[in-house]
């Protein structure tokens, strides 16, 4: 069952020596073979009704298909490799491998330009995409924490190398290093939260964390182990730190990890820039699957989280000013694929705080359901978005919407599918996000009111600024068809048929009855029987309000958007400055930690510790000519301090004798 | 008048003293190199006198004079190789003018 | 004498010292440089099995193929020698770094001849230092391996080179000085009263007779000294200098397997024989390279020259392995070995890089240079695995070896180990920040130097030498439970019974 | 009570030690000095003879007199050109000089004249050392024999020979 993970491997190496045309065929036939087997394997699990898989009371169950030691630390502390199989990694493989190969697909496409011509480095691309699929296949199936470090550092290279893909670009560069750099400096904070939990519970696996044993290699999620780790934790020698308990303290740094892979507001910063990167890496790396591994990770220690209610609370406060601040600055994006980065850091900060807000006690963790629900439908529905953006962008040779408009008669596949796109993020019934997102906003309601409000608006802005986006692409006035441009036009099959097979599944993923297949716990879960009407009927009221005002202000050209934006210069300005996040950043890195601490250390260094060393040397050196002098070599000189001192000694014994 | 002891070790006492003045003053590396001489002939005289004087029929004095006769011979006849040689590459033979080999 | 395979790791680098000297032409030179280290490497593989079968035949003792000649019987002085798991594992590092050194100086100029002699007595004095447990041929060894530095970079070295010739000569001679006391030191205490004197590690450790108040003496000593040559704080600068200044080969053997001998030495002398003053005075050190670490990865941040970079983000990495052997703990140490090899494979690659690409372009500023990825992809390639295995990316050698030294190094559950063990995390952030800055200025961007784009990409001898390299780095990054197993046995119980090491 | 003629020998031979040691290194031209020097040699071998060391005055002579002298004056000749005058001394080294010499000359007069009483033994009577007791002394390797010095010598004497053949030889 997992052998697709060695496969890629060698299609990575391999991909270097063919052929264009060959890769990209091998690169996308691997990937189809990976999605069939992943598609057999969850289909496997969810359906086949194994003991393995399901308990006799129908909980799903955790399965440990194969795990082998890779390095052991000592006795009991072993990081292994091996391939974990429970409702969420089904759920991940089949949205992996689906939008995987969907971008390999499209990118045959794309990576040419319009005569058909092959991109520069095309295997490359491919080669990398084969090592960002196994890296994050890995990533989900991973048994331990350990093993899910060791992955996740392999997606922020291969993260890295496909933004840096177009390396001659200075801003591709840059973008592709500081992605890495940010995301290096939240798993930084990952691997401390690791070594506090493995150092206190001895062990990396997650079933040691999160479930009891059910038979050999087969486990059931449990509250009672995780409670059973905090006790331990409690009873250890020094239970408290700083203020706070040492559970927390690992949890919340393991969150900073996910936070920086997920984008979360005080490390958002990258994924912006990220856009750098080819469109279908974006969609693929960048909106559906990379970036939330964040909410994965915190989705796999659901239990232990659930243990430290300190710890929940942050990721719900951050999610939720995450998901706002980025809602606003999509407002004011003009390039078109920003904006939809801020969207999915909007996004996926609703995954977050849907788990921050999950309850067990609430409808049995709706919170947990649908945020994995969210994570599967926006997958779809962002990868649908951004490949039409690569459609659009592929089309027009810019990124800039002021340059787009009007573009629906030219384009009508790619304004039906992004159509979909706009109505499944924005939340109308019937398109799959309206399900998810409405289950969000229930489970917000059940933490408390404050949060459900502050969602409802952020889904609203939601509405908006994707509405904003479509109508000023395919609306607002006449394309301006200029000299010397041929006219836009659809795409080649490889990039139309993802769009179209994605648009159909972000339309109707919202009716598969999710919380059959995945629950905090593995219990099935009626989703549709407590179905909530009366918050579906509020947000969908919402969204629609929404996007009549953006269909007021952008169907059109009309100066109403520039007086809305004269009204408010000061929050228009934060807002299309991002908040000034990256200048603050900049001025962190730059000027103080690269002006304040490198160049004094360096500078120290060469001036003071090698001054030094030298200075050793230099009076030595000065030294030895100061005295030089007395081995001159001048014969009479050495016979009169000779002289002298014979005749010193002399006087002296006589002096002595007299 | 009795010839003692203190009558031969004078003059040759002041026959070193002329020579540490020799050598201490004079520039020309023979010059200081025939100083030399006359302090070692000096010493060479005092060895003699003592073997004589106090010890008469043994022989230790003399043949220590003996052999630095022959020791100063042949430090010389090498001192004087140098010097020639010296001469040749520097046309000069004063000794606060050869500062070439120093340090 | 002969029946030992150990003296052969002594034997073939005379042997081929010979040969050298016999050499007519620049051919002959590489085939009897490149024939005798292929043998050292094949002889290290092959120790490499017959040990891990010894093994497993359930030999336990602390060395395997121990012996001992006489050499100056007054002062028991033995050309003892013996292996343990890390040794061997440094025979293993040291020859495949000779075998790549020599690939990568296939067109060192002038003086061949001379150079190769150089570098081949210098490997004599590696491989002597490793496989000896005398302490006094150890030492010997240990002079071998340094004298023939300042040559190698006097002559054959760029730059400022007779300041840095001097400078690491000097330095690391200070430090010589240091470890001579401590190890005559030693001797005078190596067994209790009214028995034989000795220098032989073993029978110093059965002793244990070292008292207390001596250990706290001589441990400084012999600690300062050795970790001169690995770099330690204040005592780190002969090593930007000198590396800048080197040829290619001499830096990949400086900072590939000298270094080594640093932190080598710390452990199997420092350490193993005075564990107890260890365990009171780590505290000092472990400031030290604590601050060896981030201080050297600030450092490598804001230089221009590569091998400068290259020079200081090697200072943090050693720094990195006498913090981990001063966890005093078997995981940690564990780490700070494998981190041994994997520094000195990965320093090795990128200092061949380095010196392949200077030679192409004739400067190692980077910002003069750009784009290097289109006009030598293969060279870049390289270059961006090696950045990748420095900065600790799963499948390299890098991460398994700083993963095992943060493991182990938070074994300590108090707050000072705690600090300094967060702070030398901060490591793997910072390292990434200098690397890739490096790999994005110099490999990617636009070529900034209209000349660079007719440079040619590697030849035959260069991709040897680093494929080799890559191989070697990804070996020990996709097996690291190979070596881990390999170096842990050391670390058993019964070798560190008496400070409690778990 | 000694003979007059001895005595006056005495006389003449310590006059003539001491003014032609101060002229050989008062005068300024250097082929004098080593003239003065010869003289002062011969002073010597003859109070060899008064002390009744024939053959070390003879040795004297033929060794210092005869062969030292004259590579003295052979090397003046080659090294310095005739009729040049050494350069005045400066005055200051020449007084400091004096200075240490007369130094030089209290505090060994002193030490001499302060262990007088030993100092004032009469000549003791002694038969002259004959050729042939010299002879076995000097190549004897007995006790109180010379022979390994001898060698030592002759070796060294064979050393000044080779080095100064090397050093004085024309490249």
């Amino acid at each position: 069952m997992a052998i697709p993970l060695c496969m890629f491997l060698i299609l990575g190496l391999l991909g270097m020596k063919m052929s264009h045309k060959l890769a990209g065929i091998l690169g996308t036939a691997g990937m189809g073979v990976t999605l069939v087997l992943a598609y057999f394997t969850a289909f496997t699990y969810f359906f086949s009704g194994s003991p393995d898989f399901v308990s006799s009371e129908g909980q799903r169950l955790q399965y440990i298909v194969f795990n082998v030691d890779w390095l052991q630390f000592y006795d009991n502390l072993v990081i292994r490799l091996g391939f974990l199989l429970d409702p969420i990694s089904a759920l991940l493989l089949v949205v992996i491998t689906t939008i995987s190969f969907m971008v390999h697909l499209y990118s045959n496409g794309y990576m040419r330009d319009h005569h058909g011509v092959y991109e520069h480095g095309f295997q490359r691309f491919y080669a990398f995409l084969s090592l960002f699929s196994f890296s994050m296949l890995g990533l989900v199936v991973a048994t331990n924490i350990f093993q899910m470090y060791i992955f996740w550092e392999l997606v922020g290279a291969s993260s890295y190398l496909l933004i840096g893909f177009y390396y001659v670009k200075p801003s591709a560069v840059s973008a592709s290093k500081k992605a890495f750099i940010v995301t290096r400096f939240a798993d930084l904070g990952f691997l401390i939260g690791i070594l506090i939990l493995s150092f206190y519970t001895g062990t990396f696996n997650f079933t040691d964390f999160t479930s009891a044993p059910v038979a050999d290699g087969v486990y059931g999620v449990s509250l009672d182990t995780a409670q059973g780790i905090k006790n331990l934790i409690a009873g250890s020698e020094a239970p408290i730190f700083m203020g706070a308990s040492v559970l927390t303290w690992a949890l919340v740094l393991i969150f900073m990890g996910g936070m920086g892979k997920s984008a979360m507001l005080p490390l958002h910063i990258w994924l912006p820039d990220a856009m750098e990167g080819p469109t279908p890496v974006s969609a693929l790396i960048h909106a559906a699957t990379m970036v939330v591994a964040g909410v994965y990770l915190v989705a796999r220690l659901f239990p232990l989280y659930l243990m430290e209610h300190s710890a929940m609370v942050i990721i719900t406060v951050v999610g939720a000013v995450t998901a706002f601040y980025a809602a606003m600055v999509a407002c004011t994006q003009i390039d078109i694929k920003r904006v939809l980065a801020f969207s999915t850091i909007s996004q996926i900060a609703f995954m977050m705080v849907s788990l921050g807000v999950a309850d067990p006690n609430f409808h049995e963790g709706l919170g947990y359901m649908a945020s994995m629900f969210h994570l599967f439908t926006h997958a779809m529905f962002k990868a649908l978005l951004f490949l039409g953006a690569g459609a659009l962008i592929h089309a027009i040779g810019s990124n800039d919407y002021t340059e787009m408009h009007g573009l629906r008669k030219y384009m009508p596949i790619t304004h039906v599918t992004f159509l979909i796109g706009c109505l499944a993020i924005a939340g109308i019934i019937p398109f799959s996000g309206f399900f998810s997102k409405d289950e969000i906003l229930s489970a917000c309601f059940g933490n408390s009111w404050i949060a459900y409000l502050w969602m409802s608006m952020v889904a609203a802005l939601t509405a908006f600024y994707m509405f904003r986006l479509y109508f000023l692409i395919f609306w607002w006035k006449e394309h301006p068809v200029r000299q010397g441009h041929h006219t836009p036009h659809d795409q080649p099959w490889t990039m139309t048929l993802p769009l179209v097979i994605l648009a159909a599944i972000a339309t109707v993923a919202g009716l598969i009855p999710f919380g059959n297949f995945v629950s905090w716990n593995g219990e099935p879960y009626d989703l549709f029987g407590h179905f909530d009407w009366s918050i579906a009927a509020v947000s969908l009221l919402v969204a629609v309000v929404a996007i009549l005002v953006a269909a007021k202000m952008y169907m059109k050209e009309n100066p109403l958007p520039a007086k809305m934006k004269n009204a408010m210069p000061t929050l228009w300005d934060w807002c299309h400055h991002r908040f000034y996040w990256d200048e603050l950043y900049m001025f962190i890195t730059h000027k103080i930690i690269f002006n304040g601490i490198c160049r004094p250390i360096a500078w120290f260094d060469r001036h003071i510790i090698d001054g030094t060393m030298d200075g050793f040397a230099y009076v030595t050196n000065k030294a030895s000519y100061a005295i030089r002098g007395l081995q001159s070599g001048s014969i009479q000189m050495y016979v009169w301090i000779y002289l002298i001192g014979a005749l010193a000694l002399g006087a002296i014994t006589a002096v002595c004798i007299l | 008048m009795e010839t003692t002891m203190i009558y031969y070790l004078i003059p040759t006492l002041i026959m070193f003293c002329c020579g540490v003045y020799g050598f201490l003053t004079r520039k020309n590396m023979i010059a200081m190199l025939i100083s030399l001489e006359l302090m070692l002939n000096a010493v060479d005289i005092n060895f003699v006198v003592f073997n004589r004087y106090l010890f008469p029929g043994q022989m230790e004095g003399m043949f220590f004079t003996l052999f630095a006769i022959a020791i100063a011979a042949a430090e010389t006849a090498l001192a004087i190789a140098i010097i020639i040689n010296v001469f040749r590459a520097a046309k000069n033979i004063d000794v606060t003018d050869l500062k070439k080999m120093k340090f | 004498m002969f029946s030992n395979i150990l003296i052969y790791f002594v034997v073939i680098p005379l042997i081929m010292l010979g040969g050298l000297a016999l050499c007519r032409n620049i051919k002959q030179i590489r085939a009897v440089a490149v024939v005798g280290a292929l043998a050292l490497t094949a002889l290290s593989v092959w120790l490499l099995l017959d040990y891990m079968q010894l093994r497993a035949a359930g030999n336990t003792a602390p060395m395997l193929y121990t012996d001992s000649w006489s050499w100056f019987g007054p002062l028991n002085i033995n050309l003892a020698v013996g292996v343990d798991g890390i040794s061997v594992a440094m025979l293993i590092l040291s020859s495949i770094i000779l075998l790549t050194g020599s690939f990568a100086s296939w067109k060192i100029n002038p003086l061949p001849k001379e150079f190769f002699l150089w570098l081949v007595l210098l490997s004599t004095g590696v491989f002597g230092f490793f496989i000896s447990i005398d302490l006094f041929t150890m030492f010997m060894f240990y002079e071998v391996a340094l004298i023939p530095m300042y040559l190698l970079i006097g002559v054959w070295g760029s730059g400022n080179k007779n300041y840095s010739a001097m400078k690491l000569t000097l330095m690391l001679m200070g430090g010589s000085a240091f470890l001579m006391l401590g190890l005559i030191g030693i001797y005078y205490h190596s067994a209790p009263e009214g028995q034989p004197l000795t220098w032989n590690l073993l029978e110093i450790v059965n002793n244990a007779s070292i008292d207390k108040g001596w250990q706290y003496f001589l441990f400084p000593m012999t600690f300062v000294g050795f970790g001169v040559l690995g770099a330690m704080f204040p005592f780190h600068t002969w090593s930007p200098d000198g590396h800048a200044s080197a040829p290619t080969a001499v830096s990949m053997l400086h900072a590939g397997v000298l270094m080594k001998l640093g932190g080598y030495g710390c452990f199997r002398v420092a350490i193993y024989l005075m564990p107890e003053a260890a365990q009171d005075l780590a505290w000092i050190f472990l400031i030290l390279t604590g601050i060896s670490v981030v201080y050297g990865a600030f450092s490598a941040c804001v230089q221009t020259d590569l091998k400068y970079i290259n020079a200081y983000s090697s200072v943090s990495h050693c720094g990195l392995v006498l913090f981990a052997i001063l966890m005093l703990n078997t995981t940690a140490m564990t780490g700070a070995i494998m981190q041994m090899l994997s520094h000195g494979l990965m320093t090795a690659l990128f200092f061949a890089l380095i010196g392949m690409i200077y030679g192409r372009t004739h400067t190692r500023d980077i910002r003069l240079m750009g784009g290097l990825m289109k006009i030598m992809p293969f060279l870049a390639v390289c270059y961006v695995i090696a950045g990748m295995a420095s900065l600790g990316l799963p499948g390299l050698s890098g991460f398994v070896a700083e993963m095992t030294i943060f493991v182990g190094s938070f074994e300590h559950a108090d707050m000072f180990h705690r600090v300094f063990t967060i702070v030398a995390c901060c490591s793997i952030v910072i390292t990434a920040v200098y690397i890739l800055r490096v790999v994005g200025k110099l490999l990617f961007g636009p070529v900034q130097d209209e000349h660079h784009l007719s440079l040619t990409d590697a030849e035959w001898w260069e991709r040897t030498s680093t494929v080799t390299l890559i191989i070697s780095v990804a070996a020990i990054g996709c097996f690291p439970n190979f070596f881990a197993d390999l170096i842990k046995f050391t670390f058993s119980p019964s070798i560190f019974a008496v400070i409690g090491m778990n | 009570m000694e003979s007059v003629g001895s005595i006056i020998m005495y006389w003449i031979i310590a006059l003539s030690i001491v003014v032609f040691s101060v002229l050989t290194v008062t005068t300024r031209k250097i082929l004098r000095s080593a003239t003065y020097l010869l003289f002062t040699l011969f002073a010597t071998a003859a109070l060899y003879f008064k002390l009744d060391y024939e053959f070390l005055g003879a040795v004297q002579i033929a060794v210092y007199a005869g062969g030292i002298v004259v590579l003295f004056v052979f090397s003046i000749l080659l090294t310095s050109h005739p009729g040049h005058n050494s350069e005045r001394l400066v005055s200051r080294r020449r007084v400091l000089g004096l200075v240490a010499s007369v130094a030089t000359l209290v505090i060994a007069g002193y030490a001499l004249v302060s262990r007088c009483g030993m100092l004032c033994t009469k000549l003791p009577q002694m038969s002259n050392p004959d050729m042939k007791t010299i002879g076995t002394t000097l190549m004897g390797s007995g006790d109180g024999q010379y022979l390994l010095p001898f060698e030592a010598v002759s070796v060294l004497l064979l050393a000044c020979i080779i080095g100064g053949v090397v050093v004085a030889r024309k490249r």
